[in-house]
C-alpha cells in the first residue's frame, strides 16, 4: 500500500507559534519522500483540534501521523486516543516534542526552528519504521489469595470478601490468629486481645466467601496480575489448584534467636525467658519461677539483636510496657526493671502509657554490654559504671526478622526481598505494599518490623489497591510496547532472562530460545539493550527506529 | 566495434583518472566508486569519492583485491536504488559478479555506471602486506609486462589470477578501458551503451578510432591464458578428484568460513552452515566418531566446501577472495575454477557477461540434459 | 555567530525520570544551549553501547545517556545495568585513547529541571573546549 | 600439595598413555584431543572413541587450528554428554568454554578436563607451510628451561594464564627438564585421583607453581608491555585505530573464530547495519567521501563492547585475519582494561556471573553524575 504520512504542527497558541517560525518547518518537511501532507493548527489538543486530527487522518487516507506539539507525557496518550478513532493504529503515530524541549528554552526563534525541523525530520526518519501494535485484553480473576493467617491476612481477607470475590486463606499452622492469640491483652488501651481478635476469626470462619486452609501451604504460584494459578497443600495433604487474580503475603515474622548472642544466657539458665515465651505464660495465668515460686525481681531486656540485625524493631519498647502492667496487676510489690540501649515509644500515645508504667514504679535504665549470669545482671551505665543487678527472671525481647520462610516464598513469587531479607516494596513512598510484581502485594510484619494497628492500616491500604484496580469483569490491557525475541536470532544464552526484573522472559527447552512473556514484561527495554545478537528488541524503540533518528538528528 | 584511443600521460592510471575527475568537474557523476589508498598506506578501501580531492590517492589498477568490488557495490545500493549518479571503476571479475548480484536483487543497477579495466591480476594480500612499498613497485612491472603484451602471466600475482580468461570486458560494462595492445602508449575507451558515448562525448572523446590493436593483444594474452588454466586444471584434478583427496586437500580447513563471507556471490545474511541447522546433539557426533573410531571437530568440513559450490559454481566469476583470505592458504579458488568451469559449460552459462540471460536454476527448457536421465 | 561551533549532543534520555527533568526545565523557562539532541526511551537500560558507539562514528559530538537516579528506576534495577553498561564502554573508549569525555552518564529526576539545564549548558561548554568529533570528517570509518 | 602421577614416558607418550587407558578400561567413553589427520600431517581437533586411533593422536601439539572452548560448546549446545568424556585442552580454551557455559552455549557435564602448563602454540601459517614440525625441538627446549618459546603468537608470549584453573588434571609441563623421559600428571580433583586408579606409573607429592614458572610468569608480564607498547594501544584514539582497522577486509573472520561470539547471526551483519542510500546520501555530504562497506571501525569498537568482558586473549582472530591485524593484542589490553573494572578473570570460575547480568547499588561512582 502506498504510504501518506501526516505531520501536524501544533501552534499551541502562542506557545510554540511565537518562538518557532512553524511556516519555515512546514517548507522543509514538505519536500521529505513520502510525506502527504504537512498543516498547522492553534491547538491540537483542543476539542477542535482533536476533530480536525480526525477529519484529516480519514480525509487523506494517513497511513502515518507525526505531530509536532508538546511533550508525549503531556499528550501522547490523547492524539493515539484520536488516532484509534480515526481508525489508524496508535502506534503509527509519533509525537514531537518541540514546545517543552524547544520553543520554551530556545530564545533565538532563527535556532528554536532548525530544532524543531530537526525533531520533525528525525520523527519522519523513524515513522517508517513503526510497526502496528495489537491492543490486547485479558480478562481478571476478582479472586485473592492470601497467605498467612494472622491478623494482616484475617483483615485482608474479611476487607476483600465478598459475593463477587472469593478470598483464600493459607494458614500454615492449624489456626488462625498467628501470635496474636497468645497475647492477653494489647498496648497501649490494655483491652483483651479477644475483642479484636475473636469475633474477626469468627466472621471468616463463618464467610463464605472466604476459603480458609489450615496446615496449609502454598506449593507454587505461576502467572500475572489478574491470572494468577496457585497450587495450595492442603491440611489433607492434597493439591488443590486455585486460581486467582491477586496475592497478599502476609506471613509475618520471627524472632531473633537470642542464643546467638550468648551473653545473654538465654537457655544457659533457668528463668530467662523470650518475649512471646512471656505472652504464652502470661496468658496460662502461670508467671512463676522454675521453683515454682513467684518472682520478685524480673528485668525486661530491650533491643536484643538490635545491633546485629541492624535496625529497632519498634514493637518491643510498646509491648515491654505492656508486660510491666501484667506484672504489676498480678504481684503488685514485683520489681520490674527495663533495659534499654534506646527507648523508642512514639506517636501520639505511647508516651503517656510509658508516663503511667514509670509511675508505677516501673524502672527504666539505659545500660550497654549487658550479661546475664546467674540470678544476676552486668551491665554498664551511660556513665560506663559497671552494675550488677539481681533479679530472679528475665525476659528478652529478641529483634522482629523475617519469617524463617520468607526467601523461598520470594523465589516462588519471583518478588524481591530487601537487604535485611524482609519482602521488599516496590517503592517506599510510590507503592509501599506493591512488589516488583504486578498483582502480588505484602502487608504487615513480612513486611518490615509493625505493630499491629500498622499491620492492619497495610492491609487496609492493600484491600484498598485490590478493591480499585481489579474491578469484577474488569478487563486487563497489558502493555503494548513490549519486547519481543527473533526465534531466528536467539541462541539461548538467557541473558535476557538474567537481566529481566519481571519474570518476563521464559526459555523454551525445547526450541533453545527465550521468549517474552508479554503480559508480563512493563517494556523497558533492558533485555533488548543485554542481547549481544540482536534477538531481543522493544517495539517502538528498536535498533532501527532509534538508529534512525539519531542519524537524522545528526545530518 | 569502435572506440576512443587515449594517449597516455605519466602512466596509465593517471590518464584514466585524470578523465574521470573531469567527468565530476563536469557533474557527468556525483560519485566515483573506486579503491583509495588507506591512511596507513598499506591498503586500498572502496570508496564513494564526491570530492574530486580523494581520487589523487585513488588507483584505477590497485595491486590488490582487499574486497571484491561487488561487494562493496551491493552494501551501496542493497537497500534500493540511489540518486546519486555513482561511476563504479571496477576489474573485469568484480563486474561479473556485480551482474550476478544484482540479478539477485543485491545491486540495484540504476544510476550506477560500470566501468571496467583490462586486468593483469592482482598480488596476493599475503605478500602484498609483508612490504606494500615493494608490492606497488613490483606490481608496476606487472602492469608494465602486460601492457607488453607478454603472454607469460607475471609469477607475482596470484595463482588463479594467471589462469583467468575473463580479464577482459562484459558484454554488461557500461564502458570498458582497454589497456593491452598499444604497450601502455595508448589506451582504449570502449562504449557498450550509448549512454556511455554521450557522457564521455561531453569529455571531448570521440569512439571513432579502431580498436584491432586492443582485440589482438587480447587475443593474445587470452590464447595463453586458456591454455594455461587447463594445464594448472589438469594439475590440479588428481589433488581433488575422489573424495579421500578432496578430504586431504581441506584436511586443514579450520571451518573460518572466511572464504565464504568474503565470496562476493555468497550473499546469504547468514550461511547455511553457520546455522543452528547444522549443529546436532553430542551422541550424534559420538555415533560418528564410533562408527570410525574417531571424528574430527568441527565436523563435516567437506559438507561447507560442498555445499558452497553447490550454492555458487554456476556464478563463481573466479575473483579469487576466497583463496586469497584462506587463513591456511588452501587453493580454494583454483579448485572452485574447476568446478566452476565444468557447471557452467553445462548451461554454457557466463556469469556476468549479460543482464538479460537468467540465472540457469531459474528457468528451465523442456527439452535439455537428457544426459544425466537413466532410460 | 553562525560559523560558531554549536556541539551536538545526542541524548538519550529516560521517559520517567531524565524526559520528564527536561520537560520541568522547558515549563520552567530555563534557556540552555540547544546543543541537545532528545531521543526518548524508555528507561536508561534500554541504550545499547552500540547506540553510543554508532552516534559517535556518525559524528554526534558527545553522548550523554540520562536516567533516574539510583534507587529511583521506574523498572527498579535498570539504571544500575545502564550504568555497567556505559563503564564498560567509556573503558573502551578510555584503553584506546579516545575521548571518553564525549561520553556522559548523568541521573536527572523528573524534579530537577534547573539540573538538567546545567548538566546540559555545563557539558555543552565542556565539548566546546574540546571541539569537534573528529569522526565527523573521516572517510575510512 | 597436589598428588602426581608420574609416568616414565615423554610427557605427549605418557598423556597417550593415560587417555589410552582411559578409554580402554572404559573410565571415558570418547577423548577429545588434536590429532594429526592425514599424510599431509594436518592436525584437527578430534572426538577419539577407539584407543588405536590414539596413535595419532597429538595431544600437546604446539597449534590452535580453532579455540577448542569453541568446539566443546558446538558438541554440548544441544544437551549435555550422557557418558564422561576426557578433552585435553590448552588453559585459555577451557575458560573459553566456561565462559560459553555461562552463558548456556555448552555444558560441564561429565567432561574431564585435561590441560597443561601451556608454553603457547604457533601462528596457524607454520602449520599451512609445515614449518612447525621443525620447530618442535627448540619448542621442546625452551619449555624445559621455562623459557618463552620464540615464533609462539604474539598472545601466547603475553599470555599470563598460562595454568589452568579448573582442570581435573594438569600435565606439568614448562621448567620440567625430564619432559622427554617422564610425565608429570598433577591430579586436581578426586575424579581425577579415582579415574586413574589401577594405572601404573608411581605416585608423588609436589607443587605445580614451581619457580621456572614464576618466572616464566614475569617474563611474560615483560613481553606483555613491550607488546602493548609495540602497538601503543592506550595512544590510538580514533586516527590510531582507523590507521590500525583500516586494511581490514571486513570478512568477520575474527569473530566467527572468536569463542566468545557465539551469536547465531552477528549483529554487525544483520539488517540493522545496513544503510540505505539515503544515509549514504548525507554522510557523503557530510564528509565528501566514504568507505564502503560502511562500519569497519564500528564493527571492531563494536566486537570490543561485547566479548572484552569474557576475552580470554586465545589469539585466534589475529591468526586468521587475513589482513595481519593485531587485533588480539588490542583485545587482550581492552579485555583487561574492562575485565579489571569488575575484577573479573573470564572462565576462572564457572560460579562466578558475568558482570553485565548483575550489578552492585554502590559502584561506579566515577562514572556517572
Amino acid at each position: 500500500m502506498e504510504e501518506k504520512i501526516g505531520v501536524y504542527i501544533c501552534e499551541c497558541g502562542p506557545n510554540i507559534a511565537e518562538n518557532v517560525d512553524i511556516d519555515k518547518v512546514i517548507n522543509v518537511v514538505s519536500s521529505l519522500p513520502s510525506v502527504g501532507i504537512v498543516e498547522r493548527h492553534k491547538l491540537l489538543c483542543s476539542e477542535d483540534g482533536k476533530k480536525f486530527l480526525k477529519q484529516s487522518i480519514q480525509e487523506h487516507g494517513l497511513t502515518r501521523l507525526v505531530i509536532a506539539a508538546c511533550s508525549p507525557k503531556q499528550h501522547e496518550a490523547t492524539f493515539m486516543k484520536v488516532c484509534e478513532e480515526a481508525g489508524l493504529n496508535p502506534h503509527l503515530f509519533q509525537l514531537v516534542n518541540i514546545r517543552e524541549q524547544c520553543a520554551w528554552i530556545i530564545e533565538d526563534k532563527e535556532r528554536a526552528t532548525d530544532r524543531a525541523t530537526r525533531y520533525v525530520r528525525a520523527a519522519l526518519r523513524r515513522i517508517p519504521y513503526h510497526q502496528p501494535l495489537e491492543k490486547r485484553e485479558i480478562d481478571c480473576n476478582p479472586d485473592v489469595l492470601v497467605i498467612g493467617g494472622g491478623i494482616t491476612g484475617i483483615e485482608t481477607s474479611l476487607l476483600l470478601a465478598g459475593p463477587d470475590r472469593k478470598v483464600y486463606l493459607v494458614e500454615k499452622t492449624s489456626f488462625l490468629g498467628g501470635k496474636l492469640r497468645e497475647f492477653e491483652k494489647l498496648a497501649p488501651g490494655m483491652e483483651s486481645t479477644d475483642k479484636l481478635l475473636k469475633h474477626k476469626i469468627k466472621n471468616v470462619e463463618e464467610s463464605e466467601n472466604i476459603k480458609v486452609f489450615t496446615n496449609a501451604e502454598v506449593k507454587g504460584v505461576i502467572g500475572f496480575l489478574g491470572n494468577f494459578i496457585a497450587v495450595v497443600k492442603t491440611g489433607e495433604n492434597e493439591e488443590l489448584e486455585i486460581k486467582v487474580g491477586s496475592v497478599v503475603v502476609a506471613t509475618g515474622f520471627d524472632l531473633f534467636d537470642p542464643t546467638k548472642i550468648p551473653r545473654y544466657g538465654y537457655s544457659k539458665f533457668d528463668d530467662v525467658y523470650t518475649s512471646l515465651e512471656f505472652e504464652k505464660m502470661n496468658l496460662n495465668g502461670k508467671i512463676l519461677l522454675k521453683n515454682g515460686q513467684p518472682p520478685k525481681s524480673i528485668a525486661i531486656i530491650h533491643c536484643v539483636g538490635r545491633e546485629e540485625r541492624g535496625y529497632c524493631s519498634a514493637v518491643c519498647c510498646s509491648y515491654s510496657l505492656k508486660f510491666a502492667r501484667y506484672l504489676k496487676a498480678r504481684f503488685p510489690d514485683v520489681k520490674v526493671s527495663n533495659l534499654y540501649t534506646e527507648l523508642s515509644v512514639p506517636g501520639k500515645v505511647y508516651q503517656k502509657f510509658y508516663e503511667e508504667t514509670k509511675a508505677m514504679g516501673v524502672d527504666f535504665i539505659r545500660a550497654r554490654e549487658i550479661e546475664i549470669k546467674e540470678k544476676v545482671i552486668k551491665y554498664l551505665t551511660e556513665d560506663e559504671k559497671e552494675q550488677n543487678l539481681a533479679v530472679d527472671m528475665v525476659i528478652l525481647t529478641p529483634a522482629i526478622q523475617p519469617s524463617s520462610d520468607a526467601s523461598k516464598l520470594a523465589e516462588m513469587l519471583k518478588i524481591s526481598q530487601d537487604e535485611k531479607g524482609f519482602f521488599a516494596e516496590e517503592h517506599e513512598k510510590l507503592g509501599p505494599v506493591s512488589t516488583s510484581m504486578e498483582g502480588i502485594f505484602i502487608a504487615g510484619c513480612a513486611q518490615g518490623p509493625r505493630n499491629i494497628a500498622d499491620s492492619i492500616i497495610q492491609a487496609e491500604a492493600v484491600a484498598g489497591k485490590i478493591l480499585s484496580s481489579i474491578i469484577p469483569g474488569k478487563k486487563l490491557e497489558p502493555e503494548a510496547r513490549t519486547s519481543e525475541i527473533s526465534e531466528a536470532l536467539c541462541i539461548g544464552c538467557q541473558t535476557c532472562l538474567e537481566v529481566c526484573a519481571y519474570g518476563a522472559i521464559y526459555f523454551d527447552e525445547i526450541k533453545r530460545v527465550s521468549v517474552v512473556n508479554e503480559i508480563l514484561c512493563r517494556g523497558c527495554g533492558n533485555c533488548a539493550a543485554s542481547c549481544p545478537s540482536g534477538a531481543a528488541s522493544l517495539k517502538h524503540f528498536t535498533a532501527t527506529q532509534i538508529h534512525q533518528e539519531v542519524v537524522e538528528a545528526l545530518r | 566495434m569502435k572506440g576512443a584511443r587515449v594517449a597516455v600521460k605519466d602512466s596509465i592510471e593517471k590518464t584514466v583518472l585524470n578523465i574521470l575527475s573531469k567527468a565530476i568537474d563536469k557533474k557527468l557523476f556525483d560519485v566515483i566508486l573506486i579503491p583509495i589508498m588507506v591512511p596507513a598506506g598499506d591498503s586500498y578501501a572502496w570508496v564513494l569519492a564526491q570530492d574530486k580531492s580523494l581520487l589523487d590517492s585513488a588507483s584505477s589498477l590497485p595491486p590488490i583485491m582487499s574486497v571484491q568490488g561487488a561487494k562493496a557495490l551491493s552494501s551501496v545500493t542493497r537497500m534500493g536504488k540511489t540518486n546519486k549518479k555513482i561511476a563504479a571503476l571496477m576489474r573485469p571479475c568484480e563486474i561479473r559478479a556485480v551482474i550476478e548480484l544484482s540479478k539477485l536483487s543485491q545491486i540495484e543497477l540504476d544510476n550506477i555506471f560500470l566501468i571496467s579495466m583490462d586486468c593483469p591480476g592482482v598480488l596476493p594480500l599475503k605478500d602484498w602486506l609483508k612490504d606494500p612499498t615493494k608490492g606497488i613497485n613490483s606490481f608496476r612491472k606487472v602492469i608494465q609486462r602486460f601492457v607488453d603484451g607478454d603472454p607469460e602471466p607475471d609469477q607475482s600475482v596470484r595463482p588463479v589470477c594467471t589462469i583467468c580468461h575473463r580479464f577482459y570486458d562484459s558484454s554488461a560494462v557500461d564502458l570498458h578501458i582497454g589497456i593491452l595492445g598499444k604497450k601502455g602508449e595508448y589506451i582504449f575507451f570502449i562504449p557498450h551503451t550509448t549512454q556511455a558515448e554521450t557522457i564521455f562525448a561531453e569529455l571531448g572523446l570521440s569512439f571513432k578510432d579502431d580498436i584491432s590493436h586492443w582485440q589482438n593483444g587480447v587475443d593474445e594474452v587470452l590464447k595463453q591464458r586458456k591454455k594455461k588454466r587447463s594445464l594448472v586444471q589438469e594439475e590440479l584434478k588428481p589433488e581433488v578428484i575422489g573424495l579421500d583427496k578432496l578430504l586431504d586437500t581441506f584436511s586443514n580447513c579450520i571451518n573460518c568460513h572466511i572464504c565464504q563471507s568474503v565470496c562476493p556471490i555468497c550473499y546469504c545474511r547468514q550461511c547455511y552452515f553457520d546455522s543452528d541447522k547444522v549443529k546436532q546433539p553430542p551422541d550424534d557426533y559420538l555415533m560418528r566418531a564410533e562408527s570410525k573410531g574417531n571424528i574430527s571437530l568441527p565436523p563435516d568440513k567437506i559438507l561447507f566446501h560442498l555445499g558452497r559450490m553447490s550454492h555458487m559454481a554456476l556464478s563463481c566469476v573466479g575473483c579469487g577472495a576466497c583463496e586469497d583470505a584462506c587463513p591456511m592458504s588452501i587453493k580454494v579458488a583454483q579448485i572452485f575454477s574447476l568446478i566452476a568451469d565444468r557447471s557452467q559449460e553445462l548451461f554454457n552459462y557466463i556469469p556476468g557477461e549479460s543482464l538479460e540471460e537468467p540465472l540457469p536454476l531459474r528457468v528451465f527448457e523442456e527439452d535439455e540434459l537428457h544426459e544425466v536421465e537413466t532410460p | 555567530m553562525k560559523d560558531e561551533f554549536e556541539p551536538r549532543i545526542i541524548g538519550f534520555l529516560c521517559n520517567w525520570c531524565s524526559y520528564a527533568g527536561a520537560d520541568l526545565a522547558g515549563t520552567s523557562r530555563l534557556q540552555y544551549p540547544p546543543s541537545l539532541l532528545p531521543i526518548r526511551v524508555m528507561c536508561s537500560s534500554r541504550v545499547d553501547p552500540l547506540f553510543v558507539i554508532s552516534a559517535f562514528l556518525r559524528g554526534a559530538d558527545a553522548v550523554l545517556i540520562a536516567g533516574c537516579h539510583p534507587g529511583d528506576c521506574h523498572y527498579q534495577e535498570g539504571n544500575y545495568y545502564a550504568r555497567r553498561r556505559f563503564a564498560c564502554v567509556r573503558k573502551v573508549f578510555e584503553t584506546l585513547g579516545m575521548e571518553s569525555d564525549r561520553l556522559r552518564l548523568s541521573w536527572i529526576s523528573a524534579s530537577e529541571g534547573p539540573r538538567f539545564a546545567n548538566v546540559i549548558t555545563e557539558y555543552t561548554e565542556k565539548i566546546k573546549k574540546l571541539g569537534p568529533n573528529p569522526a565527523n570528517k573521516k572517510i575510512f570509518l | 600439595m597436589a598428588n602426581i602421577l608420574k609416568i616414565s614416558k615423554n610427557a605427549e607418550e605418557g598423556l597417550r598413555e593415560l587417555l589410552r587407558f582411559l578409554l580402554e578400561k572404559k573410565r571415558v567413553k570418547a577423548v577429545f584431543t588434536l590429532r594429526k589427520i592425514n599424510e599431509n600431517s594436518a592436525v584437527s581437533y578430534s572426538l577419539i572413541t577407539d584407543s588405536e586411533m590414539l596413535k595419532d593422536a597429538l595431544p600437546l601439539f604446539p597449534l590452535m587450528p580453532q579455540n577448542a572452548g569453541k568446539l566443546l560448546s558446538r558438541l554440548t549446545l544441544k544437551e549435555h554428554l550422557l557418558e564422561p568424556t576426557a578433552a585435553v585442552v590448552r588453559p585459555c580454551e577451557l575458560r573459553a568454554f566456561i565462559e560459553l557455559v555461562k552463558r548456556k552455549q555448552g555444558s560441564l557435564d561429565n567432561f574431564i578436563f585435561i590441560s597443561t602448563t601451556c608454553p603457547g602454540t604457533y601462528p596457524l601459517e607454520l602449520s599451512t607451510n609445515g614449518d612447525i614440525w621443525k620447530k618442535l625441538p627448540e619448542y621442546e627446549m625452551c619449555v624445559k628451561e621455562g623459557d618463552i618459546v620464540p615464533d609462539i603468537r604474539p598472545v601466547c608470549q603475553a599470555c599470563e594464564h598460562f595454568i589452568p584453573y579448573s582442570a581435573d588434571m594438569t600435565i606439568a609441563l614448562i621448567g620440567k627438564k625430564d619432559v622427554d623421559k617422564s610425565c608429570e600428571i598433577f591430579l586436581n580433583t578426586e575424579k581425577a585421583e579415582k579415574l586413574i586408579e589401577g594405572m601404573d606409573g608411581e605416585l608423588s607429592e609436589g607443587e605445580l607453581e614451581t619457580k621456572e614458572i614464576k618466572k616464566l610468569h614475569s617474563k611474560r608480564q615483560e613481553k606483555k608491555k613491550e607488546l602493548f607498547k609495540e602497538i601503543n594501544v592506550e595512544s590510538l584514539g580514533l586516527s590510531g585505530l582507523i590507521e590500525t582497522f583500516g586494511r581490514c577486509i571486513g570478512c568477520h573472520g575474527c569473530g566467527r573464530v572468536c569463542p566468545i561470539c557465539y551469536c547465531v547471526l552477528c549483529d554487525f551483519d544483520s539488517r540493522d547495519y545496513e544503510c540505505e542510500p539515503s544515509t549514504y546520501e548525507s554522510e557523503l555530504k557530510k564528509r565528501g567521501g566514504m568507505r564502503v562497506p560502511p562500519n569497519t571501525v564500528l564493527y571492531q569498537l563494536g566486537r570490543l563492547t561485547h566479548v572484552s568482558v569474557s576475552c580470554v586473549g586465545c589469539g585466534m582472530c589475529t591468526d586468521v585475519c587475513p589482513a595481519d591485524i593485531p587485533i588480539s593484542t588490542i583485545f587482550l589490553k581492552v579485555g583487561e582494561e574492562v575485565q579489571n573494572l569488575f575484577n573479573y578473570i573470564p572462565g576462572k570460575s564457572v560460579e562466578e556471573a558475568i558482570p553485565l547480568t548483575k550489578y552492585e547499588k554502590e559502584e561506579f561512582a566515577e562514572v556517572e553524575d
